[in-house]
């Protein structure tokens, strides 16, 4: 496979309305400097992201899923949270048991206060999918033509 | 097992039951179909219970559990998991099945003996711990455990969890399985070569349906993939990508609720070993939640219906991996 | 590209008309600007919006209706939606003729005709009726029994006002189901209306509508002393290829989409009832 | 007559795929079968049947019809059909072989479907004669002999020869081209079959008894009790008609990429509970309707149609492959039971 040099990942980050996505806004209105290749999809608390929504996403031509969400502890529906914990936890453990990188899916709790947290995970995840090129493992190769 | 087809017809004819989930005879030794009896010529007729009647009969009684009176039922230990875990899940009301637990030293299937190279089957007797099969092409024996179902390679219980009346020994669960060997195997490989061994298998999938139309766990009155404003209901595996979103999917709804009853390979007309799947998601409750077997009991919560403030974070799937791979 | 009965032609839809509250007729021609293709009186086309679906629908123009096809349709599904949210001019895929059609030239000749409808079923009649006005001199006596919920629930009723109440020869007897202010026809249902009319029994009966109507204007007209082999109706059941070989639309061993939709009441009476 | 030793036979297959694709059955690791492309590491299958018929050579699972590129402007139509390029099917067994007859009635017949159409004219099928039939082959009760089957080109293989017959023009020019081919002793291949014949007369299966269904048995068998006993333990799957040779039911679906609509056919079961659900109605509301369709096609309704021929031609998969173990031949006795 030829890496083309100006090839950027496409990004889907899962954000929780309550916080992570107010989180996005802030670091934006701080000007804080994220990849534009990241979009954002708003979800009304980090459990709604059904598994599916992480296949589909790499179906339709993501690199890279990240789910952002309130801090353990601080959810708006007081335990929403901690259910996705542990379903992104398996779902998460069973690709990697399929073969599929590891690195193309994230958790990471942002609160709506850490514009700067959400500028620096969104750039690091950029770059640790950057680095691993494209999605071919969960591609649909229908979704390319 | 001839005190099975005896109970059968003593449970009908004394009132117990209304009616016998049980076994219809087939055409030959390896092929009975699941069946209910409501009579007990029926029963002399046509019941059977021999060492290749393997199906796991409680998810019929969901259908069953809307018709009159009570249903008695006869259930393998590994059969009562999931019966259990239906009862759990309100699919099923206790009260109208009669369960008579049957001790079970595994069952056998045609499916084995073909994979032994046994052509022209004609018939088969018990010997002991061997399989004498009296074939087109001559005689031959097969030791019981070769001629073994998938599901009953691993038996991870002999223990019948409820019954109303047992026929043999209770058991207890078996310490020793090993029944997470092949997974371990599986996660001890490079990342390369797992998905190089899942694409071979998955590929294979020719979306009929039947790991999910046999599955207890799988009791949606309609399922996502059924759904035609889902987007995802495409009948064929039109693309790699459809097979790998159907298992994952399928294997993630029943997580934490599937006890493990291996009806999926045995039913795959492709034989892809889809418990291997379900045995990934079991292993990790496992490690990451405490030991929980489904269908074990009738009130601890499934680890995905639960959770506890310190669970770890998603990210250790890097840590185990990193230490893995 | 090479041709394929499956592959379909495009179409646009150069006209919409709002004939009731849940009916538009659509009519489709060619990029070319010219009619799809010709067909018989009774037979239907496959409409397809890409990513939307494909269905079956009948043919409501008259095969002597030169520049076009018709077709009135009831929203009631996904394909159906989209299409009554369609525009004119905008483009649909269409495929067709399929399925046998009525027997207009043979069996029909010379016969007196009784059309019995209800709903949206007279939108297979349609094509049949005016082709049967526009050839008027080879049939009979021509009755036209049509009913529905209310006075707005009918189909084409400009048309019937308008061009088939004012024909000679051509009897028209409206219903609908209840009473309402600005109407003063006849009110009941359709059955009952046949029964009431009392129509001559060598008559040939072509009838479509909800299976409930129709089962009880069989009743009503085997009470009347009709013979099975003079009544027609058409059917529908799913269908994906049209062409009689995706294997869902049978009844019995004979396909819906090939062998019908019209069939007789006699030939019905000898498959079996799984419809 | 042509033979050729079977040591040799990566030489024959070697030529044939140098000519054009070959398609054998070979072993897969986890002990089934299935016809794929040969390759110089292929090893031709010996046991009797691939576990998926070979109907997939003509009528792939799946298949894309055309696409359709939607705009604002209108709608493009899009050729999105394979190239079918001449391939060569060897090791197909006498019950696949008829099958291309049944789902030929099918497709070819008008309008002919051009997919299909494409793909039988493309192909040479080289039938094998069955050495050690199963006790769930019934065959011989549809008039099949898999003692020489039919095809472009039959053979047959004993412990040291592959015997090679062309039947048809086909078949001739496939065997004109193979000049590694060497003259055939016919009394060998004769032997074989023999000795097949031997077998099918101790099939347990062998009197499969018909009479009681077939063309104009709608009446007769429609509204038979039997049919809610038969039907009551199946799931409802669809494996035993993907597995079918003979099953031939499809879908047409889309799947929209984003900047187009493909839309494909692919395999579809009566089975399956939404195969005729309308927004009007279902007309084969439970499993018992749906159970009962599959079989009266294949009884009743195929054989009403193409002249008594039924479309089922005893390969026996459904016999092994579905889940609780119903099958055609216990629906046929079943149904013979209550006719007497």
């Amino acid at each position: 496979m030829s890496v083309k040099t100006d090839w950027k990942p496409t990004i889907v980050a899962f954000c929780c309305n309550w916080c992570s996505y107010a989180g996005a806004d802030l670091s934006g209105t701080n000007r804080l400097q994220y990849p534009a290749n990241v979009k954002i999809i708003r979800i009304p608390c980090s459990c709604r992201l059904n598994p599916m929504f992480v296949l589909r996403a790499f179906q339709r031509g993501a690199d890279g899923v990240i789910l952002c969400g309130c801090h353990p502890g601080d959810c708006h529906y007081t335990t929403g949270n901690y259910y996705a914990r542990r379903r992104m936890t398996l779902l998460f453990s069973m690709l990697d048991y399929l073969g599929i990188e590891r690195d193309r899916t994230r958790v990471e709790w942002v609160s709506a206060a850490e514009g700067a947290k959400f500028a620096a995970t969104m750039n690091e995840f950029v770059a640790t999918v950057t680095a691993l090129g494209e999605n071919r493992r969960l591609e649909d190769l229908r979704c390319k033509a | 097992m001839q005190g099975v087809k005896q109970k059968a017809l003593e449970l009908l004819t004394g009132g117990k039951a209304d009616r016998v989930l049980g076994w219809r005879r087939g055409e030959t030794f390896y092929d009975p179909t699941p069946g209910v009896f409501a009579s007990a010529e029926e029963v002399e007729r046509d019941f059977v219970f021999d060492a290749f009647c393997g199906a796991n009969l409680s998810k019929y009684l969901i259908a069953l559990d809307r018709a009159e009176g009570v249903t008695a039922v006869f259930l393998k230990p590994c059969d009562s998991y999931s019966l259990v875990q239906l009862i759990k899940e309100h699919r099923i009301h206790r009260e109208k099945v009669y369960i008579v637990g049957v001790a079970c030293e595994g069952m056998c299937g045609y499916d084995a003996l073909m994979k032994a190279g046994i052509e022209g089957v004609l018939s088969f007797e018990e010997e002991g711990d061997a399989l004498k099969v009296h074939t087109l092409y001559g005689d031959t024996v097969i030791a019981r455990k070769d001629a073994l179902l998938s599901k009953c390679e691993h038996c991870k219980s002999k223990r019948i969890v409820t019954y109303d009346e047992l026929l043999g020994e209770q058991g207890d669960e078996v310490a020793d399985s090993g029944r997470f060997d092949e997974v371990a195997r599986l996660e001890k490989m490079t990342p390369e070569d797992r998905f190089a061994f899942w694409q071979n298998e998955l590929s294979r999938c020719i979306r009929c349906n039947a790991c999910r139309n046999v599955c207890p766990a799988c009791s949606c009155e309609k399922c996502v993939f059924d759904n035609p404003d889902s987007g995802i209901r495409n009948k064929a595996a039109a693309d790699s990508f459809e097979e790998n979103m159907f298992h994952i999917i399928r294997a993630f709804h029943v997580a934490s609720r599937c006890t493990d009853c291996g009806e999926c390979t045995r039913v795959c007309p492709q034989r892809i070993p889809l418990h291997l799947l379900n045995r990934k998601f079991i292993k990790d409750i496992n490690e990451l939640y405490g030991e929980y077997q489904a269908g074990a009991d009738f009130d601890t919560r499934p680890a995905l219906l639960n959770f506890q403030t310190g669970d770890c974070e998603p990210s250790i799937v890097h840590v185990r991996g990193g230490e893995r791979a | 590209m090479r041709r394929d009965p499956l592959i379909p032609m495009i179409g646009v839809v150069s006209h919409i008309r709002v004939d009731t509250p849940d009916v538009k007729t659509f009519r489709v021609i060619g990029l070319d600007g010219k009619k799809p293709f010709e067909h018989i009186p009774g037979q239907c086309a496959m409409l397809s919006v890409p990513g939307v679906g494909e269905a079956l629908f009948s043919i409501t123009s008259s095969p002597t209706e030169e520049a076009y096809l018709e077709f009135s349709i009831k929203k009631c599904g996904c394909v159906t939606d989209w299409l009554h949210a369609m525009t004119p001019g905008q483009q649909v895929t269409i495929r067709g003729p399929y399925g046998n059609g009525f027997p207009v030239d043979t069996e029909f000749a010379g016969k007196d005709l009784l059309f019995v409808a209800g709903g949206i079923g007279l939108a297979p009649l349609h094509s049949v009726i005016n082709y049967c006005r526009h050839y008027r001199d080879r049939y009979g006596r021509i009755d036209i029994v049509y009913g529905a919920r209310s006075k707005e629930d009918l189909v084409d009723y400009e048309e019937i006002l308008n061009e088939w109440l004012s024909e000679d020869g051509i009897n028209v007897h409206l219903t609908i189901d209840r009473e309402q202010p600005d109407w003063d026809g006849h009110v009941g249902f359709v059955p009952n209306y046949v029964k009431e009319l009392s129509p001559d029994t060598g008559m040939t009966v072509v009838m479509c509508g909800p299976p409930v109507m129709i089962k009880f204007t069989l009743g009503g007209l085997m009470e009347l002393g009709f013979p099975r082999d003079g009544i027609y109706t058409t059917l529908e059941l799913r269908m994906k290829c049209a062409l009689g070989k995706c294997g869902r639309c049978n009844i019995g061993s004979k396909y819906v989409c090939k062998d019908g939709p019209v069939f007789r009441f006699d030939q019905l009476d000898e498959l079996p009832d799984e419809y | 007559m042509k033979q050729i030793a079977l040591n040799r036979l990566d030489e024959l297959f070697a030529a044939i795929s140098a000519r054009q694709t070959l398609l054998i059955p070979q072993q897969l690791e986890n002990g089934d079968a299935e016809f794929r492309p040969w390759s110089a590491e292929a090893k031709l299958y010996t046991g009797l049947k691939t576990s998926r018929s070979a109907k997939d050579a003509f009528f792939p699972q799946v298949e894309n019809l055309v696409g359709f590129k939607v705009s604002e402007q209108g709608i493009e139509l899009m050729d999105t059909r394979d190239e079918v390029q001449p391939f060569t099917l060897f090791g197909v067994r006498g019950c696949d072989a008829r099958s291309f007859d049944i789902l030929d009635r099918v497709f070819l017949a008008e309008p002919v479907d051009t997919f299909y159409a494409d793909r039988r004219a493309a192909a040479t099928v080289v039938t094998l004669a069955c050495n050690r039939p199963e006790t769930t082959c019934f065959c011989q009760s549809f008039g099949i002999d898999p003692s020489r089957p039919a095809g472009d080109v039959t053979c047959w293989m004993d412990a040291e020869n592959l015997y090679w017959q062309p039947n048809t023009d086909k078949g001739r020019a496939l065997t004109e081209a193979l000049s590694l081919l060497e003259e055939g002793e016919e009394a060998r291949a004769k032997r074989v079959e023999e000795d097949i014949q031997a077998v099918l007369k101790r099939l347990p299966l062998k009197d499969l008894s018909l009479d009681h269904v077939g063309a104009g048995k709608t009446k007769a068998l429609f509204d038979r009790p039997e049919w809610a006993e038969l039907s009551e333990a199946c799931l409802g799957c669809g494996a035993c008609t993907f597995v079918c040779p003979t099953c031939q039911c499809y879908d047409i679906e889309e799947f929209k990429s984003g900047g187009s609509v493909r839309r494909f056919r692919c395999w579809d079961s009566c089975m399956y509970s939404d195969f005729t659900l309308m927004s009007a109605g279902q007309p084969r509301p439970t499993q018992t309707e749906r159970f009962r369709q599959r079989f009266m096609h294949k009884l009743v309704y195929y054989p009403d149609n193409q002249d008594g021929l039924f479309s089922c031609v005893g390969c026996g998969r459904c016999l092994v492959k579905c889940p609780i173990h119903m099958n055609i031949v216990k629906v046929i006795n079943a149904l013979k039971e209550g006719t007497a």
